[in-house]
């Protein structure tokens, strides 16, 4: 259990040192890469917390998709990194400020308001052999079936409306336009001119 | 005698009508038909009337004619009460106005509103003649405002002129002041009596007297005397009584006839009249009757002095009339109801024929009506001379002219009041103060009216040569007036003075405290006309009166060169006296225009600066103001709004953790 | 039997006669012959009101003092609401006031509305129809939706054919009247709370605590203070007066401002009697004020329809002076007669300041101006219209022998008993309301002739004649003979006395 | 032990990091993009600790749907951006102020 508690506030100073980084860095491509980090440590927070499915696919979906994603896009959008990252705001200081009192109420609330005992000691161990992601899969698909059908219809959403706005036409470009090659006919191709015929020599 | 009260009443009203709305169709003469044929059957059944209760001993007849409404148990109607206060009224009232009527055909022959002058004179006549036959307040006070309202449609008759309709306006307003005056005192009638009825109120009068009013909290006041006191101030407005005299002397705008309807006969007698009529409630209040006596005094002397300065030959008739208004509300508040009765009667004649004949004149001169520029009119209008000087000589009060008996014996009545008798000083001063204002009144009276006499007819003939050329007598419409008033202004005293002062002709209509009647006590002593008229060498009044005249005789006829040395020695004075005490200025400059500068300033101030523009546009610029303060807010940035939000959530955690 | 039916009657048939000119009418101008065809139709339309009102006059009982021509059906049954509409004593002569001024409004806007008369017609009679229903509806919802309703045809009216700045005086109009009438609702949702209904004779009949009668009673004097108006939340009177066309002054003079007063009388002191006694006294200083500041006001107006909106709110401090006396008199008698005065004054300003609305009108149909300062001896040229406004003028000014005086004698006469001062003031009328209306008079119809425009001016026709002469009488016949009216009022007002006097606590 | 509390902790303070981060970005997009990711980390650390503490898979439902939700946002808000650099070539944030009218 030493050994637990001794991972876990590793992993947590990793993580928010990888947070800070996020925030701090600037170079858009660095912040997307220490977010990659905060999301492997959160990850690894969660395998402690036994979310062993979960954390899986936070390392998938997260880092393997979506980050992929922002690191993509800022390399492509070849962002004046310099000018975009000079200096901080004028309302920083009362930024700051702000979280500092966002912080002591947090933590007001989590260690002075808290369940005492029980919501500091360890959470209840899990029976034998016990695995997370049945577990999850048996209310996934029993209970939250709609809601699954729905966030599947949401992903799907997000394809498409990702696609339509991205998309666009370039002028001057040649691409093929199948409906109209199918659809053409061969009088708009071809015109029958009728001549005289020569005449003979 | 239902339908003759009745068609008393409507003959004028009808004749009015029909002038005024069919004037067009009837044309000038049948208009002034239809109105002198009104009046003249009002005056035939008024004389009528009067012989019946003089000689045929009537009783006077309290009658109703139509509810007027009735709520809350107070009742309201329409009646008449005729006894021979009302009857000798009737009388004087429809006799000159007949008089003015017949007279106005000759004075307004070339005026194109002649039918409209018709109808309003008509209508005068009834609105008059509702005011005096009342049986009850209501009525009385529609008279009261209907007299107010024609004589601002006559004064104001010429229209087109800028002093008469500014006149008009200052009479009405200046009525009006007495008659909210008097509206308060019915109110206090009715509080205390629970009725309009003079019958009631009369009966129940005793038990008024004895009650209180806090008017100022914390000062419980005599409720009659306060009753009195506001009904008196509306007298003071019609009556024209210091200091609600101004309207008077600017009413003479007006055309001549109706200054001689308005001011010797009618309208201005209706407040000596009502204050008669109220004699069973004036008689419960010492205090009442000391304020009318003061202030007739005050009127009846100063008034008179500023007849002395005028010039012009209207308005020093004017002011005589308000000086003699002050001898009749010194006799009322002498408990003389008979005697200012008396007085108001003979004035009535020869007031009417004074006016008369100064309209006479005036249409000789063409409209001039400044004295400075007549003089030695008599031998061109001899008739005219004669009959004003009946008027003159009995407005001084000439042994043997109606004027005599009437003023002598008002005097008389005064000197022996109860307040001579009274025991406090304050009665002993009101007394001296009464006493001497009526008499040197006296003085005065005699040398204005014969400063304006001898300045007219007399003397060098100071109008230009185009006036003098056409200068000659009126014709018999004007002339036949002024003789009809010279008789009675010159006998009438003669045989009235005896049944209506000491012979108990008016009975119950006026009623006096025995320790207040002064006539009765008089009657004593009383050996009829002749009698008085052989002792009248022996009394101040006649020395004052010859004292006047000759003085009058000597600086504008013997000396003229004299007053003007005066008016240079005594400058002050002299603006004072021709400024009127200033009382104009007082009122123009000082309540008009302060009461306009007070609307300007609730209206630009309180209205339109707080109430619009702070109050409601304010609300709305507010409004407008802090949405755009507020917009600033929105920068459009999305990390304002992101910002925001998490303000907002911070605080609500806030709240959450600590405040709840 | 015909009769059950004659309120709905009255009110219905002018609204329908309203839609359907509407429908049929289109935006033509005032020439053509289909738009002479929707004026004859709509004075057709009012006059068969008035003729239908002259009926329940003659049917109605004056010792009867509750309700009469009562008609009662369901209407919301979720909520208890009830067509249910009925007449008393005060409400009667209102409506006869409301039937009668809206033909002569319809004459005297004949041919001075140039554009859409089909729609300027259509929104007078469905404001009368509406106008009515206020005056005669007795369920709480009922009354409020009439009452809002009446807005709508009136904003339009100011709106569309009003002058130059009507806009800011249409709005300032709506919203003040709106705001008021809301809370009145309000009120009337709690009333609902506590009874279960919107009867207003359920609303007469609960107890209600001390706190909550106030609040109610504050609810109800901002609605009809605002409509009154009183001071200080007048201000929106001179500005609709002044933009509004003749006609619609003529109604919001005439009949809208009773609704004020009618509010007053039907809704708060019955309903809150406890309530209506606590802030008497503010009211009676609101009235006073209203009398002598107003007064002052009005001596200063240059607009001849200011002033004369001016002296309206002054003479409806009367109505509400009168209406307030009651917990001032000590002795048992003299309230009513307040009362009673209150109510005259009402009808009798209605005529008045209807009529000297349309003489102003008449005016401004020939000059297009209405500055004092642009008139002078318009006697000289038009005597006949002097004569009438001259008439109007002294009956403004409270002649005895007008009905202007009828309602103030009664008042001052109530108001000395409750105290001198009330009283005093009061009277203070006499003389303001006089320098006021006759300063007026002087500056626009007598003196020499002003200006050239006047020397042109044409005399009365005789459209504009019928409808001043038929003022003119009513004015005098009311000031001469105030009985019929008295007495149609009596028995409802001494009920009303005694269930005021009547603590609901 | 560690229980509840210090995974809200941690939750918690990365949550803060993530304000902090959206306050003092105001130039780049992506930046505040990739702040709003991180408080959904945040949130999901929250959801699986208590999911745990109350032995109740509906949490780390939650999380699932939240992660597929986050993707699909992800998807778009990159879609947008890089629709809105095309158009503007920026995507500094002071220069998103269409939204005042």
């Amino acid at each position: 259990m030493m050994l637990h508690s001794i991972l876990f506030y590793v992993f947590a100073a990793i993580m928010f040192g990888a947070a800070l980084g996020v925030i701090l860095s600037r170079n858009p491509v660095h912040a997307v890469m220490f977010l990659v980090f905060t999301f492997f440590n959160a990850a690894i927070l969660w395998l402690l917390a036994e979310a062993e499915f979960l954390a899986i696919v936070l390392v998938l979906v997260y880092v393997g998709a979506v980050m992929v994603l922002f690191l993509f896009v800022v390399m492509m959008l070849e962002v004046d990194i310099e000018a975009a990252k000079r200096g901080l705001t004028r309302y920083a200081p009362l930024g700051i400020a702000l979280a500092l009192v966002m912080a002591i109420e947090l933590i007001n609330v989590i260690w002075l308001r808290g369940q005492g005992e029980e919501s500091t000691a360890g959470f209840a161990v899990t029976p034998e052999g016990y695995s997370n992601t049945e577990a999850l899969g048996a209310v996934l698909y029993t209970e939250h079936v709609y809601s699954f059908e729905i966030a599947a219809v949401i992903l799907l959403l997000a394809i498409i409306a990702a696609i339509t706005l991205t998309m666009r036409k370039r002028p001057g470009l040649k691409v093929q336009n199948i409906a109209k090659q199918v659809a053409v006919r061969a009088k708009d191709r071809i015109r029958v001119v009728k001549m005289d015929a020569e005449k003979k020599q | 005698m239902y339908h003759y009260y009745l068609t008393i009443v409507l003959a004028p009203l009808a004749a009015a009508i029909i002038a005024g709305l069919a004037g067009k169709k009837i044309g000038r003469a049948g208009a002034h038909w239809v109105t002198i044929i009104g009046v003249g059957i009002s005056c035939a059944l008024s004389l009528l009337v009067l012989k019946n209760m003089f000689w045929g001993g009537a009783e006077a007849e309290n009658i109703s004619v139509y509810t007027w409404a009735v709520t809350d148990g107070l009742r309201m109607e329409v009646g008449f009460l005729v006894d021979r206060l009302t009857a000798l009224m009737m009388c004087v009232v429809t006799f000159v106005s007949l008089m003015v009527h017949i007279y106005t055909i000759g004075y307004m022959h070339e005026d194109p509103g002649y039918q409209r002058f018709f109808s309003y004179i008509s209508l005068f006549t009834f609105s008059m003649l509702m005011l005096v036959m009342s049986n009850n307040f209501l009525q009385l006070f529609f008279g009261w405002e209907a007299v107010g309202l024609v004589s601002y449609l006559l004064i104001g008759f010429w229209f087109k002129k800028e002093t008469a309709i500014f006149a008009n306006l200052k009479a009405f307003l200046v009525n009006r002041v007495g008659d909210f005056g008097f509206i308060l005192g019915i109110a206090g009638v009715v509080m205390f009596t629970g009725s309009l009825d003079y019958a009631t109120v009369f009966a129940s009068a005793d038990a008024v007297a004895g009650q209180t009013l806090e008017v100022l909290p914390g000062t419980p006041w005599n409720a009659m005397t306060v009753i009195c006191i506001l009904l008196f101030i509306g007298a003071m407005g019609k009556s024209a009584q210091a200091p609600l005299h101004v309207w008077l002397p600017d009413s003479m705008e007006g055309p001549t006839p109706i200054s001689a309807l308005i001011h010797a006969a009618t309208m201005v007698t209706a407040g000596i009249f009502m204050v008669a009529r109220m004699s069973p409630l004036f008689e419960l209040s010492t205090a009442a009757l000391g304020f009318v006596i003061i202030i007739g005094s005050v009127t009846a002397f100063f008034m008179g002095l500023l007849g002395i300065v005028q010039n012009d030959i209207k308005r020093v008739v004017a002011y005589s009339t308000l000086s003699q208004l002050g001898y009749m509300t010194v006799a009322l508040g002498a408990s003389a109801y008979s005697a200012a009765i008396f007085h108001l009667m003979t004035h009535a004649f020869f007031k009417a024929l004074l006016f008369l004949a100064a309209g006479s004149v005036i249409i000789a001169m063409h409209h001039e009506q400044d004295i400075r520029k007549m003089g030695g009119i008599r031998k061109y209008m001899p008739i005219t001379y004669w009959t004003s000087l009946v008027g003159s000589l009995a407005l001084i009060g000439f042994p043997g002219s109606s004027g005599f008996f009437s003023k002598d014996l008002l005097i008389e009545a005064v000197k022996e009041s109860h307040w001579h008798h009274g025991a406090t000083a304050g009665d002993q001063l009101t007394y001296w103060i009464a006493y001497l204002s009526v008499l040197l009144g006296v003085f005065v009276t005699a040398l204005y009216s014969f400063r304006m006499f001898f300045l007219v007819f007399h003397g060098k003939e100071r109008m230009d040569a185009e006036t003098k050329s056409h200068l000659h007598e009126t014709p018999a419409v004007v002339t036949v007036p002024l003789i009809l008033l010279a008789i009675p202004s010159a006998v009438i005293g003669w045989f009235t003075v005896g049944p209506v002062l000491f012979g108990d002709y008016f009975g119950d209509a006026i009623q006096v405290q025995s320790a207040h009647d002064v006539l009765a006590h008089m009657g004593e002593a009383w050996h009829g006309s002749l009698g008085l008229l052989m002792h009248a060498w022996q009394t101040p009044v006649f020395w004052l009166a010859a004292s006047g005249v000759w003085v009058a005789w000597f600086l504008y006829l013997k000396r003229p060169d004299i007053p003007a040395t005066i008016k240079g020695k005594v400058l002050p004075l002299y603006n004072l006296l021709d400024r009127k005490y200033y009382f104009d200025d007082l009122y123009i400059k000082g309540f008009a225009a302060g009461g306009r500068n007070l609307g300007k300033f609730l209206w630009q101030k309180g209205d339109e600066l707080i109430i619009d523009g702070i109050l409601v546009n304010g609300t709305a610029k507010a409004v407008g103001r802090l949405a755009g303060v507020m917009r600033q807010i929105q920068t459009g940035y999305l990390y304002t709004y992101a910002f925001a939000m998490i303000i907002g959530l911070t605080m609500l955690l806030g709240w959450l953790i600590w405040l709840r | 039997m015909l009769a059950n039916y004659l309120l709905s009657f009255l009110i219905w048939f002018p609204i329908v006669g309203g839609l359907g000119l509407l429908v049929i009418g289109d935006g033509s101008d005032t020439q053509s012959p289909q738009a002479k065809l929707m004026r004859i139709a709509a004075l057709a339309f009012t006059t068969i009101t008035f003729m239908a009102s002259v009926a329940l006059y003659l049917a109605f009982d004056n010792a009867e003092p509750g309700m009469q021509f009562v008609e009662r059906a369901p209407w919301v049954e979720a909520f208890n609401v009830w067509y249910y509409v009925g007449v008393d004593g005060i409400s009667a002569p209102l409506i006869l006031l409301t039937t009668f001024i809206t033909p002569l409004v319809v004459i005297a806007g004949w041919d001075s509305i140039k554009s859409r008369p089909a729609q300027y017609f259509a929104a007078f009679l469905i404001l009368e129809g509406l106008m009515i229903g206020v005056f005669s509806a007795l369920d709480g919802l009922l009354f409020y939706v009439f009452w809002e309703a009446m807005l709508i045809p009136m904003f339009l009216i100011i709106g569309i054919w009003g002058g130059e700045r009507r806009i800011y005086a249409t709005l300032k109009f709506f919203l003040y009247t709106f705001l008021g009438s809301v809370l009145m609702l309000v009120a009337f949702i709690y009333l609902y709370l506590q009874t279960g209904g919107f009867d207003l004779f359920g609303f007469m009949n609960v107890s209600i605590g001390m706190t909550a009668q106030k609040l109610i009673f504050l609810a109800f004097l901002i609605a009809f203070a605002v409509k009154v108006p009183m001071w200080p939340v007048h201000t929106w009177l001179p500005d609709a007066h002044v933009e509004a066309p003749t006609g619609g002054s003529v109604i919001l003079a005439a009949i809208m401002l009773k609704m004020g007063g009618y509010g007053f009388v039907r809704l708060s002191l019955p309903i809150v009697p406890d309530g209506s006694a606590y802030f008497s006294g503010l009211m009676i200083a609101l009235s006073l004020i209203a009398v002598v500041y107003i007064g002052f006001v009005a001596l200063m107006q240059k607009d001849m329809k200011k002033l004369i909106a001016y002296s309206s709110i002054a003479h409806m401090g009367f109505v509400t002076l009168g209406m307030f006396l009651l917990w001032s008199i000590a002795a048992d008698t003299g309230a009513g007669l307040g009362m009673t005065g209150a109510m005259v004054q009402m009808i009798s300003h209605g005529l008045i300041s209807g009529a000297m609305f349309l003489c102003v009108g008449v005016m401004y149909d020939r000059m297009h101006s209405r500055q004092i300062a642009d008139y002078g001896g318009v006697a000289n040229t038009m005597p006949v219209f002097a004569a009438f406004m001259v008439l109007f003028s002294m009956a403004n000014a409270g002649l005895p022998g007008t009905s202007g005086f009828v309602g103030e004698f009664m008042v001052i006469i109530a108001s000395f008993k409750a105290n001198f001062w009330f009283a005093f003031l009061a009277a203070t009328t006499l003389i303001l309301g006089a320098a006021y209306t006759l300063w007026m008079v002087k500056r626009v119809l007598y003196g020499e002739v002003a200006n050239d425009n006047v020397a042109k001016l044409t005399d009365l026709n005789a459209r504009e004649f019928i409808v001043l002469a038929i003022l003119a009488a009513s004015v005098l016949l009311v000031g001469l003979w105030p009985a019929p009216l008295v007495d149609m009022m009596n028995t409802t007002i001494e009920q009303l006395m005694q269930q005021i006097a009547q603590s609901k606590l | 032990m560690i229980g509840l509390n210090h995974y809200l902790t941690v939750s918690a303070m990365l949550f803060v990091l993530s304000i902090v981060g959206i306050i003092i970005n105001r130039k780049n997009l992506i930046l505040l993009l990739m702040c709003i990711e991180l408080m959904l980390l945040a949130v999901n650390t929250n959801f699986i600790a208590f999911s745990r503490f109350l032995g109740d898979e509906t949490g780390q439902v939650f999380v699932f749907f939240i992660l597929t939700v986050a993707a699909a946002e992800a998807a778009i808000g990159l879609a947008i951006l890089v629709v809105l650099f095309r158009n503007r070539r920026s995507i500094a944030v002071q220069e998103l102020n269409t939204l005042k009218g």
